[in-house]
């Protein structure tokens, strides 16, 4: 711990995050016991079902964080993270592919089924290696991170900010679900990838296999927990936080804004890529409408909901609202939507803070309005003119 | 490393030549030219619009002149730097209206703002050395808020935020201080605390303050230099100033 | 040369009509083997019925043309009660009884209930058999445009016989027009004959007209078989051939090039009209208008609704929607703004949420009400089809109208903007609301007001997009990314901005769509968008000077 | 702050009584359940929600019979909401929370594809009720949809003898269906000596509405002199754009006729049928079809709607085609076991909504008529052309060079792509 950070918050925040922590080790523990240890027949055995949903909540969870990272902390409203997401999916899509080799239905030791049958004759260059799992994890990483990068790298040294900053990621995503769609770029077009069969040579349907996954899938987002955690608390994270209320004073105390820009949502993208690549092996399919950028604005909103600029926050929400989603797509299959659009109208309206701004004391560490703080013009945080709708 | 690197303790007098800014055809520059010496405590009055916010943000890199040129010593040439290095050779700028990081508290203000490596991977590992702590914490004393190191700064009073960003100027030790309306909307109380507080500060820095508070420029200033429509309208000890025609006719008249 | 089981009916028939036509025999049909004919018609199978339509024109009776049209434009029918068959004046839904006319006198024999009557139906086959047929007859027709439009039917089958007509009314014919159509079916059939002579200047005569028939018929000669033979042996001819194929491709291309900036003008307007509204909820209030598209939604809906409680006036029905679309979305977006977003000023990321949580509701409303499936909309007749600009170029009705009610709909959003109060207000408020207050504005009714303002030129983009896309839940999701792109791309807050950006992303959209596809079009439209920002962080019309220094 | 906690307090009740009442509708007394997955919100809701409702039609009937084998049927209805994974996720609820002993659902490959793995691995059973692209045959899926050699094949037969086409341009919607079913085509024209110049295959993104270019290049092509058609294998939302272009730039179906394969009665009583009278679709099943079946069929349709202008369609006599082999099949077997289901379902034989009968064969394909209308005026269908007899479905396609020496039979093979020439069976999930 740095010195000089405030200690009562510092207490607070951690309780949060041992709460978090605490839950995570209770379910790895819990999950694996109710799923396989207790016979299918009693009450309290856990379904593959719900096994496979939880996972793919604590997926979310991380999806939820990484936005945090760069939204509630740098004031990055980033609407493409679901392209992130989906780059790590996709890569570990691929690596599961692969992993079919002549159990497709065509029988063709390396050409994926719908290469086969759309008769492609040899896998294109960018497939090579991804039969290797030492080869396809770095790439779960690199792939989202890469383009983070080059798209951080310009955008931010050309000072694009607010809703610019917000359309364009959202144009990238939306232009690489187009390019996803498109049967020639080699990705299965619509249908993506699906079928897997195993992963590591354990056999993708057994309980066991998925268990184990959802185990590392906890493990994942606690660590990644830990990491976001451990930035917000350094100088960097004070930076950051700074950046987010006042960037250009920023500037003129020396810092270089755009390279902590940069290196954050690079972060957050990598974040983002191993939550897809785990969520993958899980939900069994991998398409290109992962890029929507309604997915985008989703996830968006489970961080709003939680309540941003606290981590926990923003898993929370994931969960809460995946879990309600759920629960009416079951319940009311009729009128979900309304439930659910009625929800993020509530929070809005009462729950400023999000559902953490209920929790005493969390309040004061979450930006109130906005990224730039109670009353500021709301076209300024648009990044257009410093005049408008100031109180 | 903490201070400044030692070239540049030297003491620079800062020269704006005919420098020239306009924004959509008007001109907020017109040719200006101001010499400021070392050391030096100049306070800069002017109407609205005479130029005085455009001049610093010439001088701090963030408007460019169409022309002109502005020097910081024989060696500095203003204009080829950006923000960042403008701030690493010994300027620092107070804004007009009050910009702290309200979700900071003060310490944490004055922290971003102490000298050192200020690249993110640095940033992610460094911690506070003991030499530092002290170094903020005599800062706190300078501006008399040792007693809020852990408020929020944007819980804090008009005043102490004014201070507060003064604070944080001098964590950089720079050699040029550029001080925008600093008692615009204090209480009188606060504004001779200010008053004192740069005064003390004149000896090691130079400082260049903008204001309209006429009491408070008697207060502290030697020179006065009068801007007027992007230009240097007359400049010497406030008294001379007063009794310039041209100045009462354009400012203290009306 | 191709002659199908259609061709030889033609063939025939055109005897017929030379029979019919040519004044020195006034043939007497016989009614009685015709109305025979006619009765066969009434339970036959289509193959029957194409025989039963030869021998209806050959019989030379004076109404077959009457009874032939009647049976192309669907109002033959037999009357259940006596299956009788009946000429229908007008099949006008509205009416509840239709008049009937004997179809071999021609004589009125009053009316039936719709529900006494069933139709006799043609299919594909039938009808170009009947438009073919009835084209002959027309030839003579005293009215030069449906000569032409007669000609235009007859070149389309091509045999001996047709040739035989066209060569006798070339010398009659007065109207330059047709004259020159005639002469290019003339030209095309003088192709495939031997003298060469002719046929040179057959291809001279081609050489002057732009059709891409022309074109292609001519290009077919040049072709080489795979063992390198040309389709045209005389080299002297393909010389010529060529000459008048690259003559006429010169020409083309101006046009092609003129149909593109068309097509993308289209697209654009389009994008415009979705953006516009948004320009004013986004761009100028600041909220993130998720909703934006379920507005648009509205919109396109009370088209659909008009349509359905007015049946029969589609053209009116359609214009009243303009105005009720306006109101109807409008009162929604007030609605919206008094009940949720004026509790989110200052906070517009959080407008964001709330207005996607009405999206959702919006959607799900439609679906409860309208029911998941698409609605039909109907495109008023004086919409649909083209506008023939030369050989070449034909310019799409509703395309057309829909570019012309962008730019209305634009102009007359500028004058409420830039003269009258309203407008003032507005834009007082969003340079400096507290200013405005101060001077007596009461910003929150502006506020609603430009939010409705807002809202209701998204309805009206609403009745745009009913006439030529889906009007169904899902409308509003497919259009709300293009309407940000729009928006950003022209800047935040500047109206011309959204012109300017929407109808160049329109046309670069179309200039590319042909050599890299749909797809890649648009993806390098959006690529394209994100380099300008990152260039032009604030869009193409930012706003300068001070105000612009956000910190 | 009061107002905050009383606000959440009401979101806690609400969740609380939601609980409560699921878990009532969970604890139901026993039944035979019958899983309903179809998209009732998002893209697909547009042709999903409709074949829910049969679904909901044919177990009421069911029950107005006396249900099956001494039990009530009771529907158990989820929204996979257009959401692939989703499938995939409800599948698993489906089969594994409520214990479902059949699923009626599925409308697009990816849907399908996203939920396979799903039923293999808890052996559930699946019936799909669309045309869809083949070279798929699943131990736990009876696919009562069209194959392509039951409606694409067929089409272009048509129009080959009977329209004397020359020239083809297939053009579609870029996804699996289109993709294959084009391949196939392609293969099957070249095949009867149609060159590569008379081809033109194009395909644009789903949902796509600026139709002008693309029509403008149909027109282009279909100006060289050789009688002219388009094989339509575009998704959806597409198509009304695409018809409406169609009727303005004057493309009518005389001169270049558009046969299409997923336009139904359906889709085109959501959409001005002007532009489209006389161009032609390809189906099992037309509503237009005059057969007792038929009529009993739409009335009871219309008595459960309570709408007397809503529309049949091709995917509705493929669900009324499964349900009932599903329950002959478990009345044959006495059970609602999925294994002695799937064991008595082949070599069944149901009535279908035209006149004949559909077999169940052993690559769990079933036998299906093929018709060809014309699309007229009121929004139905002149069938101009049908086949003589039933045609069976083909879950491998003979013209794909992957799939040719495929063959599925779970009869005699127990297997769903057996190849004949190296004598494997590939790609199953279940030891």
């Amino acid at each position: 711990m740095p010195f000089g950070r405030p200690l009562l918050p510092a207490m607070r925040q951690d309780r949060g995050g041992a709460v978090l922590l605490a839950g995570l080790v209770a379910l790895s523990v819990l999950v694996p016991l109710l799923n396989l240890a207790v016979p299918p027949g009693s009450p309290w055995h856990l379904s593959t079902y719900w096994l496979t949903l939880l996972g793919k909540y604590l997926c979310f969870g991380m999806l939820a964080l990484a936005l945090d990272l760069i939204w509630g902390y740098a004031g990055i409203l980033s609407l493409g993270h679901a392209a992130f997401f989906s780059l790590g999916g996709y890569a570990m899509g691929m690596y599961l592919m692969r992993q079919i080799g002549t159990r497709g239905v065509y029988g063709d030791p390396v050409l994926p089924d719908f290469m086969v049958f759309l008769n492609w004759h040899s896998l294109p260059w960018f497939w090579t290696g991804f039969n290797h799992f030492w080869f396809a994890l770095p790439m779960m990483a690199l792939a989202p991170g890469g383009l983070a990068f080059v798209f951080g790298w310009f955008a931010f040294r050309s000072r694009v900010t607010g809703v610019y900053l917000s359309i364009i990621t959202q144009a990238l995503s939306y232009a690489l679900m187009l390019a996803f769609f498109r049967n020639d770029m080699g990705f299965g077009g619509n249908n993506g990838f699906t079928d897997f069969k195993d992963i590591l040579g354990w056999d993708l349907h057994a309980d066991r296999t998925r268990v184990a996954l959802f185990v590392v899938t906890a493990v994942a987002l606690a660590v990644s927990y830990l990491v976001c955690r451990a930035v917000v608390d350094s100088r960097a994270g004070r930076v950051l936080r700074a950046i987010r209320d006042a960037e250009s004073r920023v500037r003129f105390l020396g810092y270089r804004v755009e390279s902590y820009k940069l290196w954050v949502f690079v972060g957050s993208s990598v974040i983002a890529g191993l939550a897809g690549a785990l969520y993958v092996p899980q939900v069994g399919i991998i398409n290109p409408s992962e890029f929507a950028p309604i997915n985008s604005i989703e996830a968006v909103i489970w961080v709003a909901v939680g309540g941003r600029g606290t981590l926990i926050g923003a898993v929370a929400g994931a969960v809460l609202v995946n879990y309600a989603k759920t629960y009416f797509t079951g319940a009311l299959p009729e009128v979900w939507l309304y439930a659910l659009g009625a929800l993020f109208i509530g929070v809005t309206l009462f729950l400023p803070r999000g559902f953490m701004g209920l929790v005493p004391g969390t309040a004061r560490l979450i930006p109130a309005d906005g990224p730039r703080g109670a009353g500021r013009p709301i076209r300024s945080e648009l990044g257009v003119s410093a005049e408008g709708k100031a109180k | 490393m903490s201070g400044p690197p030692p070239e540049l303790l030297g003491g620079k007098a800062l020269t704006l030549t005919n420098l020239t800014v306009s924004f959509d055809g008007f001109k907020a520059l017109d040719g200006l030219t101001l010499t400021v010496e070392p050391g030096e405590l100049r306070c800069i009055i002017g109407p609205n619009g005479a130029g005085k916010t455009t001049m610093m943000d010439v001088i701090t890199g963030r408007t460019r002149p169409m022309s002109g040129t502005a020097r910081f010593g024989p060696a500095i040439d203003l204009l080829t730097l950006s923000e960042p290095e403008i701030v690493d050779v010994g300027i620092g700028r107070k804004f007009q209206k009050p910009t702290v990081f309200e979700q900071l508290t003060v310490f944490e203000n004055l922290e971003l703002s102490l000298w050192g490596d200020k690249s993110f991977w640095r940033s992610l590992t460094t911690r506070l050395r003991s030499s530092q702590r002290d170094y903020v914490d005599d800062i706190l004393a300078v501006i008399g808020l040792a007693s809020q190191r852990e408020t929020l700064a944007g819980t804090l009073a008009h005043g102490q935020k004014q201070w507060l960003e003064i604070g944080m100027l001098l964590m950089q030790e720079p050699e040029l201080l550029l001080v925008d309306e600093p008692v615009a909307g204090m209480t009188p109380q606060e504004t001779d605390r200010t008053a004192e507080l740069l005064t003390s500060l004149k000896a090691e820095h130079t400082l260049i303050v903008v204001e309209h508070d006429m009491d408070f420029v008697r207060s502290i200033a030697r020179r006065v230099t009068v801007l007027h429509e992007g230009r240097v309208l007359a400049e010497g000890d406030m008294s001379q100033v007063q009794n310039d025609p041209r100045v009462i006719d354009v400012y203290l008249g009306a | 040369m191709r002659l199908g089981v259609r061709q030889c009916a033609a063939g025939a028939l055109l005897v017929a009509a030379l029979v019919l036509y040519s004044p020195t025999l006034g043939a007497q049909g016989d009614n009685d083997s015709f109305s025979t004919a006619l009765s066969a018609l009434r339970d036959a199978s289509f193959l029957d019925k194409e025989a039963i339509v030869g021998r209806l024109a050959e019989s030379g009776h004076p109404s077959t043309r009457a009874v032939l049209s009647a049976l192309v434009e669907d109002r033959l029918y037999v009357r259940t009660a006596d299956s009788q068959v009946f000429i229908v004046k007008s099949t006008d839904e509205a009416l509840a009884a239709w008049e009937l006319v004997d179809p071999v006198s021609l004589s009125d024999r009053g009316s039936a209930p719709r529900d006494e009557l069933t139709k006799i139906g043609t299919n594909n086959r039938l009808r170009r058999l009947l438009k073919t047929t009835l084209a002959r007859f027309e030839l003579a027709s005293p009215d030069p445009s449906v000569r032409l439009a007669a000609v235009r039917e007859v070149l389309r089958s091509l045999d001996d016989a047709t040739v035989a007509v066209l060569r006798e009314r070339v010398g009659t014919e007065p109207d330059s027009r047709v004259k020159d159509e005639i002469e290019t079916g003339l030209g095309l059939a003088a192709l495939d004959g031997s003298d060469s002579a002719a046929r040179l200047a057959a291809i001279a005569v081609l050489a002057r007209r732009t059709r891409l028939e022309v074109r292609n018929r001519l290009a077919a000669m040049l072709e080489r078989s795979a063992d390198g033979v040309y389709a045209e042996s005389d080299p002297q001819i393909r010389a010529a051939a060529a000459a008048a194929v690259r003559s006429i491709d010169r020409r083309r291309t101006v046009y092609s090039a003129l149909e593109v900036v068309f097509f993308g003008l289209s697209v654009g307007s389009v994008l415009v009209l979705v953006g516009t509204g948004l320009a004013i909820t986004f761009g100028v209030m600041g909220v993130i208008n998720m909703a934006h598209g379920e507005l648009m939604m509205l919109g396109a809906y009370t088209v659909y609704v008009a349509q359905t409680l007015m049946p029969g006036h589609i053209a009116l029905s359609v214009f009243l929607a303009i105005p009720a679309a306006f109101l109807v979305a409008g009162t929604a977006g007030v609605i919206l703004e008094r009940s949720v977003i004026r509790f989110l000023y200052g906070r517009p990321l959080e407008t964001l949420l709330a207005t996607f949580g009405v999206s959702l509701i919006l959607q799900q409303t439609v679906r409860s009400v309208f029911s998941a499936n698409n609605r039909s909309v109907e495109t008023p007749s004086w919409m649909s089809g083209t506008l023939q600009l030369g050989d070449a170029l034909s310019i799409t009705l509703n395309r057309f109208y829909i570019i012309l009610f962008t730019l209305i709909v634009f102009a007359i959003l500028l004058v409420i903007l830039k003269r009258t109060r309203l407008g003032l207000d507005i834009r007082a408020v969003a340079q400096n609301r507290g200013m405005a207050q101060a001077m007596g504005v009461r910003t929150e009714r502006v506020d609603a007001l430009t939010f409705g303002l807002g809202s209701g030129i998204a309805g009206l983009a609403g009745v745009a997009l009913s006439q030529f896309t889906n009007v169904g839940p899902n409308l509003g999701q497919s259009y709300i990314i293009d309407s940000f792109m729009v928006v950003v791309f022209g800047g935040v807050g500047s109206l011309w901005g959204t012109l300017v950006g929407g109808l160049s992303m329109g046309v670069v959209n179309q200039i590319l769509e042909p050599y890299v596809g749909a797809v890649l079009a648009k993806i390098s439209v959006l690529v394209a968008l994100i380099v300008f920002i990152q260039r032009w962080p604030r869009g193409l019309f930012p706003q300068t000077g001070r105000a612009a220094e956000s910190h | 702050m009061n107002l905050k906690r009383l606000v959440l307090a009401g979101w806690l009740l609400a969740a609380v009584a939601g609980l409560s009442l699921l878990s009532v509708v969970t604890f139901a007394q026993d039944t035979i359940k019958v899983g309903v997955l179809h998209s009732l919100s998002g893209t697909m809701a547009i042709s999903e929600t409709t074949l829910k409702d049969t679904v909901l039609m044919m177990v009421d009937a069911q029950n107005k019979k006396g249900g099956l084998l001494g039990k009530k049927l009771e529907a158990v209805v989820v929204d996979p909401a257009s959401d692939w994974p989703l499938f995939a996720e409800k599948a698993r609820e489906l089969l594994e929370k409520n214990k479902v002993a059949v699923v009626f659902g599925c409308w697009t490959s990816v849907s399908r594809k996203s939920v396979l793995p799903v039923f293999e691995k808890d052996n559930g059973l699946l019936f799909y009720p669309v045309q869809y692209e083949g070279e798929e045959s699943s131990k736990n899926v009876i696919y009562t949809g069209a194959a392509p050699n039951q409606q694409a094949i067929p089409a272009v037969d048509y129009l080959m003898k009977e329209v004397s086409v020359k020239r083809w341009v297939l053009e579609g919607t870029d996804y699996v269906y289109p993709r294959t079913t084009n391949k196939i085509l392609e293969a099957y024209l070249k095949q009867k000596g149609v060159t590569d110049a008379d081809i033109s295959i194009n395909y644009t993104p789903f949902g796509y509405a600026d139709w002008q270019a693309r029509v403008a290049a149909i027109k282009r092509f279909g100006s060289a002199g050789k009688k002219t058609a388009v094989v339509s294998t575009i998704n959806g939302d597409a198509n009304v754009p695409f018809y409406k272009e169609l009727g303005n730039q004057k493309v009518s179906a005389e001169d270049i006729p558009v046969v299409a394969f997923s336009v139904g009665e359906e889709e085109l009583s959501g959409l001005d049928t002007k532009p489209l009278v006389g161009h032609l679709a390809a189906w099992n099943y037309f509503m237009s079809i005059n057969t007792p079946a038929n009529k009993t069929f739409i009335d009871q349709w219309h008595a459960y709607i309570k709408n007397a202008k809503r529309t049949s369609n091709d995917p509705m006599e493929a669900h009324y085609i499964g349900f009932n082999l599903w329950v002959k099949a478990v009345q044959k077997a006495g059970s609602t076991d999925v294994e002695k289901v799937l064991a008595a379902l082949p070599g069944l034989e149901v009535p279908n909504l035209t006149g004949g009968t559909a077999k169940l064969l052993a690559n769990h394909h079933i036998t299906k008529p093929v018709y060809i209308g014309e699309v007229k005026a009121d929004g139905q269908f002149d069938i101009v052309w049908k086949t003589s007899g039933t045609v069976p479905g083909d879950a491998w396609s003979d013209y794909l060079p992957g799939s040719k020496d495929i063959e599925a039979d779970w009869v005699t093979l127990k297997c769903g792509n057996y190849n004949k020439k190296t004598k494997v069976c590939s790609g199953q999930n279940y030891k």
